[in-house]
């Protein structure tokens, strides 16, 4: 039985070093609310980080926890995952440690369905190493290493986790503390990896770059939230809606339009399609989407080496002695 | 045959040998290796000490009769101990004119080469840039040159089966092998055995094996080509049961068997590279023994999950060639920062850069030692011969996990490759690994993850236990709780703790020791897989009177205790190995011994022959 | 003023050495057959590659080469085109090579939009290594490293190559000899990343593989050649059809549906988003695409990059001995 | 003040000495390190002798008030030659109680403290663990302390100003400074030039900066606190005009020098990561000299486009830090295979993994050499000052070029974000590099990529080159042709010659210099970023008469010819560095010489005296 945990059950004696305002804290926060929910025994709950401001969450969590190398984070955790399926295991990840470095094992990790939580803090900008630009940076962003502008064409997480068929797609924003404790609590709820994007601000480097989306003037008009099985309406009167025109979506007034006409939100498609359109939708043009891209069932990776053993051990005895002896062999006996 | 020391006795027509070396050599599409394997089976059956080197020209398949594509097996079987495939071939077979080209000049002058006759046509000996037929002229006087028409023997002696023309052409490696046979004197039964077994279920191909390999062993019988026989009586090995091995099937064994006696399963995170993937191959087989397999996306994933592996407590292996290792620096330098039990083996090739992937060589001694940014001193074994690969899988885990320290394991493409009669060890008499997790601390007590043991290892404790919940990080950490910690003189604290914990692994690992004399006129120093070289070299200068040992590192970081003061013994040491110095200048700094060096860096193994004049160059005076 | 040349122009005089009946062979001879029309003059071109069989091709081409390591030409190609911009550079390489441990080089020379041309051997398999499962190996597939079948979810190139934005993505046959010219000149004509994958046969350890699409029997059944502006039709007689049901395609017969209801081709489509779901179609339920899936244009990497360049050469004139002298500086005189 | 050798002469209220060092001590967000910059300008400009050491406690701030929040900067300046920042500051100043705390046990008794009286309420108290104030209980006995109320007379300066309460707050720092500029007897002149012209279009902020500075500096005059100040007269450097500069400053100069030298545009591919990252942002800045920047999407791909880069021509450079250099292993081999040439920064930090990103270290010396598969000899120089940076950056890129290899350029934390004071160099002084690329063939002639010049050095021969097609590769390439080959003795060959090209270097080098005497008792030996400390405390040890030389190696591979024997002069050698003795193992492999080792690994520079008390030692009986 899981015993029943508060937040500061979940909190570690070390303090806190993030810049005061970051919206690290919120997310830190948002997380250990919601472990207490997860089900899941304190020691069985493992966090994994790379390395960037965002990696250095685990020292703050009063869990299994290890703060290890650049961009390496996925790779690590498949290890542990693969070697002790019970655990609930959380990767911690930032734009440039999980996109940049750490785009491949990121890519890897999805694709193979490895029962991860992965949690990007996208600030759209490196932290740690002092204000350079990322790879989620907007294109011409003047930073510290492009003082006249970054030519590197952003990416979009939500594009490349849906390219590796990831099997829970969501995203969702420091700022809003109730989204994002909902959003966590499905991904934990995901059995497979699921993938979150969390817009976060770095109020030190990048103060701002969601604001638009985050603050409550702007919010409403700005993004829309997707739930499985409704259409998608949005702004401050829930006045607006998205039509899909062949595969384009479009805004649409409420006024001018029946709910009916509007695109609904199916998180359970088989394929990525829908969620791949959807991530294409972006700020000014359209509302961003929040919530739940995708959500969709396929074997775990850890689960199938599991089963591999599990069949192999009830085909073949395994039997050191046999082994060795496994080919030719010969007898040697002393010569006379 | 050129064995210094063979007696030779005329029994009817066959002579008894001591030794003999005979390579096998042909297209890569001829099966050459799969003779040689044969060849090896057979002879270690009957009761001959065998050494096999396999020599793969090239990665990908090169155009049939090019010299790219020539493969060669060679196998040493002899009625003594023996540790090298030999020097140079006494009989080499050529399966074509390229295979003949490109093996010639390993031959001693006397060598007997048998040709497949057949093959020797225009077009072959233009692809192997022949002008002439060098069967037709003097190219080869002072050799004993058999002309054997394989290709169209074969087709015969398949004159009434359903194979394919293809097929049938396939086949004429087990008609050379059947001559071998009878030439030197071995029973066909093993391999008939084999061949039943590999094609139980399909008829048409098993006859038609059997008719070749026959045909070659009547063609022996029969023809009046060969005017003697040779026989190699059994060598006195010690008793016991025997299998032929690769040293990459027995570290694959060894770790397999690591894991069995540590009651740990096993995980192997690897990602393919020549001459390292054999070893995932068979550790892939072995899921049945709870062991998993993790092919990743690249050798960097690969490390740290073996790394996320040892965190969840299991028997945390990886293992890659040269380029992998040098991609698994940072990640190994995280594993000694947070101080987890892994092994890291390092099948070595041919370097730098991608180099020589097939060939060997041992130029990763340093980069095992210093490829990582910082103090990041770790635990560094090296198996000496294919046996000894599995028991030193066994050691470098039982090292791991009681100091909890990553180990690295540096095989090299000669061990992994060769092949040796292993003395299966008995399950019961194999060395325990003890595993001991934390377990939750008493009423009270913290629990302190970098707080040490008497050999100054921190406990191991893993996700999953209850009350041991704890951080761990590659920033500096503080002594005892594992904090991140920036204050200098804890920083210097750990550095020293750090370099002090591998120092101490010299306490629980057996002292060197010298074969031959513990002192004398030349100490032959080295370490990996050129051990049955300075082996068989010392032995024959030892014979003849030179006062000279051998002595091998298996454990070269740290060495064996008494390392400085064995060699200080010696008026000479030579340092022997198949880089530039690598051990020479470790042991220079750490000793300031005045040692010499024999190296080689030119992808192949050392010869006995080449140890030896070096060992008499530098006992001059006692040369007989 | 180019030279006219001829395919022989572009051989090496290195043996090749590939196994015989490998797909190789034919990708590089159409490669030789294809330069000569490219416009460039032969001392203008760069072959990059990195390991593996396929990797070997720069040796065989009478061009600049370069056989790097493994995973990394896309890097290395980056480099020498932002300092060449004039060059007109190929980079070649396979499955594992590529979208293994090349994955994120490759995710972001396309996302920079280098003006490359990438042309990856997908033989579903590694060769060079003699046989283990790559990343767009079928699950289940037994091989050397899966001796009980594959457990990870095979990568989709061209998926990955349109979440990263491509500019240019293609697929196409090692033994559709007419169509993969086809494809390689409109990938060399394109300015911007080229991607183009290429399905090969390993003959030695996965022969076969595409042998449905392949061969002439099945061939027509089993393909369907996407050309712009064209409406999706296949099968021996073209009697079959692609209709878009929503964002769902479905085969259909034209003897029941009229053409006009087929889905048109549109590889200029700003957004990625029809390409994506094309590339969902796969066998055997759909034929699957073949030829120019997406062709967009954006600014390339290394004009930005040489843009930026000149910009700023002309704002400010490069002065050495005044940038030394950059903020305080004090003189120091002999002292009496 | 504490200066061994001050001479004190009262001269009216102000006392003259030598040398001063002062540390100004606050939180992250308190900028110390701008009123260290402005200090250190000031000082510079009237004549003093600089030297310079921030300390950035962690890479991110941590929360106002909090140990771990302490930014510091520490500066020394003096009437002659110096060559460290201090090893203990005279002055410490304490924007809060963790400022105060952090630096306490960093300060030689007697020294003065200056604390800002506001902050030490008892939230901040806390926030530092202090129990009790300090200025209230016996815990600075033995110090000078000064309690200055520094917010509050910096708000009420501001009284009139349109600024909010928090930017009120923040010019606290020029508060400081006003007042150690009066204190030190400093001209405020320079750093009113730099506010005006940085606030130019801000008056509000501008306006508030003056008057606080101004404040500074009359409250030091007005108030009856302070007995005396202090004057510290211009020192005797060489004539000509100077800038401060950083040493990754100097380093990102120096390449762009080294590109304006060689009439060839600079390619620069690098990752983020401290300490290096400032050389990525200054050469980013330089687009207009036509240098192109990479921020690759890690140090893989960073190496590897500079790896592109070079194969193109350009002069190709990348950089990272200790992490990022084990990263480029496997592609830095590839550069030494293929023979292109390139510089690789390492600006070393704290190790071992991840370590401490923000201190120095000198611990990836063997690392740059070794961390690669196979053998696999490079180049390697090391920058000995921040000024330095400049002139081996010039001397890295003319050996690349000439000798067509890889150069690792080892600077360190210290050293990037140290400054001194630079002599400006003259344009047209600077030492010429020669890049001529290959060039069409004469009629009949065969253009050969691996034939090699004098200095073994093979052609440079850059895609669009007509007439030069050709392949490289990193497999092992054919002697002259570069073509694949797997023959063992073109292998051997070609292995002897890349190292041999690399040994030919010394040809093309300075010899290694002694300070102080060619021969003597003792030879401090050192690299990199520790020249200060030894240069400083061998002088003092010379001073007192003893037989002490400072030798200082800036090419590490290969050393210069003479090493050896210089060395062998000295009765005694210590090899002190900021590892465990890497320098010091490769001189002991190489010469057989029994060095001493200085070492610390506490990602601190060396104080002198630590390094003065190891010279005592070994030099017992010169002891005066
Ligand atoms: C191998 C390596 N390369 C580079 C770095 C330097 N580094 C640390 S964090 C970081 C990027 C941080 O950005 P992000 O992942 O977005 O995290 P954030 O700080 O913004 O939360 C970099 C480049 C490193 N620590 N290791
Ligand atoms: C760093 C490194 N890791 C591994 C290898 C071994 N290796 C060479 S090629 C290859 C994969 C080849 O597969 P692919 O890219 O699909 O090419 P193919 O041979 O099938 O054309 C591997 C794993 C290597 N050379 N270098
Ligand atoms: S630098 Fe930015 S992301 Fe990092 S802690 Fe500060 S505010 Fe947060
Ligand atoms: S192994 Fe396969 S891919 Fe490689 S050359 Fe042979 S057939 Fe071609
Ligand atoms: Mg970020
Ligand atoms: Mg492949």
């Amino acid at each position: 039985m899981t015993p029943t945990y508060t937040r500061k059950d979940f909190t570690s004696d070390q303090d806190v070093r993030w810049c005061p305002g970051c919206g690290d804290y919120s997310i830190l926060a948002q997380i250990q609310r919601v472990l207490p929910d997860i089900g899941k025994p304190r020691h069985e709950i493992a966090f994994v980080s790379g390395i960037g401001c965002s990696s250095r969450l685990p020292y703050y969590m009063n869990t299994y926890g290890f703060h290890t190398i650049h961009g390496r984070a996925p790779a690590i955790a498949t290890g542990l995952k693969s070697v002790n399926p019970n655990l609930s295991v959380w990767v911690v990840t930032g734009d440039g440690d999980g996109l940049s470095i750490g785009g491949n094992h990121l890519l890897h990790v999805m694709r193979r369905n490895v029962d991860l939580n992965i949690i990007l803090f996208n600030n759209q900008i490196y932290g740690l190493t002092k204000g350079q630009y990322s790879p989620t940076s907007e294109f011409g962003k003047q930073t510290k290493s492009s003082p006249v502008g970054n030519i590197d064409h952003p990416i979009r997480p939500i594009g490349v986790a849906l390219a590796a068929e990831a099997s829970f797609v969501a995203r969702t924003m420091d700022r809003d503390t109730k989204h994002l404790q909902q959003t966590l609590l499905a991904a934990a709820a995901h059995k497979g990896t699921s993938f979150v994007e969390v817009y976060q601000n770095c109020n030190i480097f990048n103060d701002g770059a969601f604001f638009p989306l985050t603050e409550k003037a702007t919010k409403a008009d700005n993004t829309v939230v997707l739930e499985h099985g409704k259409p998608l309406i949005f702004g401050k009167e829930r006045e607006k809606g998205i039509r899909l025109n062949g595969l384009t979506p479009e805004v649409v007034k409420l006024s001018e339009v029946d709910e009916s006409e509007l695109l609904v939100h199916d998180a359970e498609r088989a394929d990525p399609v829908l969620a791949m359109l959807l991530d294409r939708m972006t700020h000014p043009q359209f509302p961003v989407p929040l919530g739940v891209f995708r959500r969709v069932e396929r074997p775990c990776y850890e689960q199938l080496m599991q089963g591999q053993v599990d069949r192999e051990r009830k085909r073949k005895t395994p039997d050191l002695a046999q082994v060795f002896r496994r080919g030719n062999t010969w007898e040697v006996t002393k010569r006379s | 045959m050129t064995t210094a020391s063979s007696t030779t006795t005329k029994s009817g027509d066959k002579r008894e040998l001591d030794r003999v070396t005979i390579r096998f050599a042909g297209d890569s599409g001829d099966g050459m290796q799969l003779v040689g394997s044969h060849f090896t089976t057979t002879s270690a059956v009957i009761g001959n000490d065998v050494q096999t080197l396999p020599d793969f020209p090239a990665e990908i398949r090169a155009p049939a009769g090019s010299l790219p594509g020539v493969s060669a097996f060679q196998i040493s079987f002899a009625a003594e101990d023996i540790f090298t495939p030999g020097d140079r071939p006494d009989v080499l077979v050529a399966m074509n004119p390229a295979a003949l080209k490109a093996n010639l000049s390993e031959l001693p002058r006397g060598a007997t080469i048998i040709v497949n006759d057949d093959e020797f046509n225009k077009a072959n000996l233009k692809k192997a840039a022949y002008e002439e037929n060098p069967l037709d002229t003097d190219a080869l006087d002072g050799f004993t040159v058999h002309r054997v028409p394989i290709t169209s023997m074969t087709t015969r002696a398949l004159e009434d089966s359903d194979l394919t023309a293809q097929q049938k052409a396939r086949c004429k490696n087990f008609f050379a092998l059947g001559l071998m046979y009878w030439l030197f004197d071995r029973p066909l039964d093993s391999t008939l055995d084999m061949i039943n077994e590999k094609f139980a279920t399909r008829a048409t191909l098993r006859e038609a094996n059997v008719a070749v390999l026959k045909a070659g062993h009547a063609y022996g019988e029969t023809t009046e080509m060969f005017h003697e026989t040779f026989h190699v009586p059994p060598a006195e090995l010690e008793p016991g049961l025997y299998r032929n091995i690769t040293g990459n099937a027995a570290t694959a064994l060894g770790f397999l068997a690591a894991s069995q006696q540590a009651g740990t399963p096993l995980f192997y995170g690897s990602y393919p590279i020549t001459p390292a993937s054999d070893v995932l191959h068979e550790l892939a087989r072995f899921k049945n023994f709870g062991v998993k397999t993790f092919q990743a996306e690249d050798e960097i994933s690969a490390v740290c999950a073996t790394v996320g592996a040892a965190w969840g407590g299991a028997l945390a292996l990886t293992g890659t060639s040269g380029p992998g290792l040098a991609l698994k620096g940072e990640a190994v330098g995280m594993a000694v920062m947070v101080e987890l039990p892994m092994v890291i083996i390092n099948v070595q090739r041919g370097g730098p850069s991608t180099g020589l992937p097939t060939k060997t060589e041992q130029a990763d001694l340093l980069q095992a030692i210093y490829g990582r940014n910082g103090e990041s001193p770790l635990c560094i074994v090296a198996p000496c011969t294919p046996s000894d690969c599995f028991t030193m899988a066994i050691e470098a885990f039982r090292i791991a996990v009681k100091h909890m320290t990553p180990v690295i394991y540096l095989s090299d493409g000669y061990l992994g490759n060769g092949a040796e009669p292993w003395k299966i060890p008995d399950v019961a008499s194999l060395p325990a690994i003890k595993v001991a997790y934390a377990t939750q601390p008493g009423e009270g007590e913290e629990f302190l993850p970098y707080k040490r043991d008497e050999w100054l290892a921190r406990p191991w404790a893993i996700p999953g236990t209850e009350g041991l919940e704890h951080r761990i990080g590659t920033l500096e950490k503080q002594d005892l709780t594992g904090n991140v910690s920036y204050d200098p003189a804890n920083h210097q604290h750990m550095t020293d703790l750090r370099a002090a914990k591998i120092e101490r692994i010299a306490d629980d690992i057996p002292p060197l020791e010298a074969f031959g004399g513990d002192s004398g006129e030349l100490a032959v120093v080295g370490w990996g897989g050129t051990y049955g070289a300075l082996r068989s070299a010392v032995t024959r200068a030892q014979r003849r009177g030179a006062k000279v040992s051998h002595i091998h590192l298996r454990h070269l970081n740290p060495m064996p205790k008494n390392t400085g003061e064995l060699l200080s013994r010696f008026d000479k040491v030579l340092v022997a190995e198949l880089n530039c110095g690598q051990l020479r200048a470790l042991l220079r700094a750490k000793f300031l011994i005045d040692c010499a060096g024999l190296n080689k860096v030119a992808g192949q193994p050392f010869r006995v022959s080449e140890v030896e004049a070096k060992i008499d160059e530098l006992c001059a005076g006692e040369k007989n």
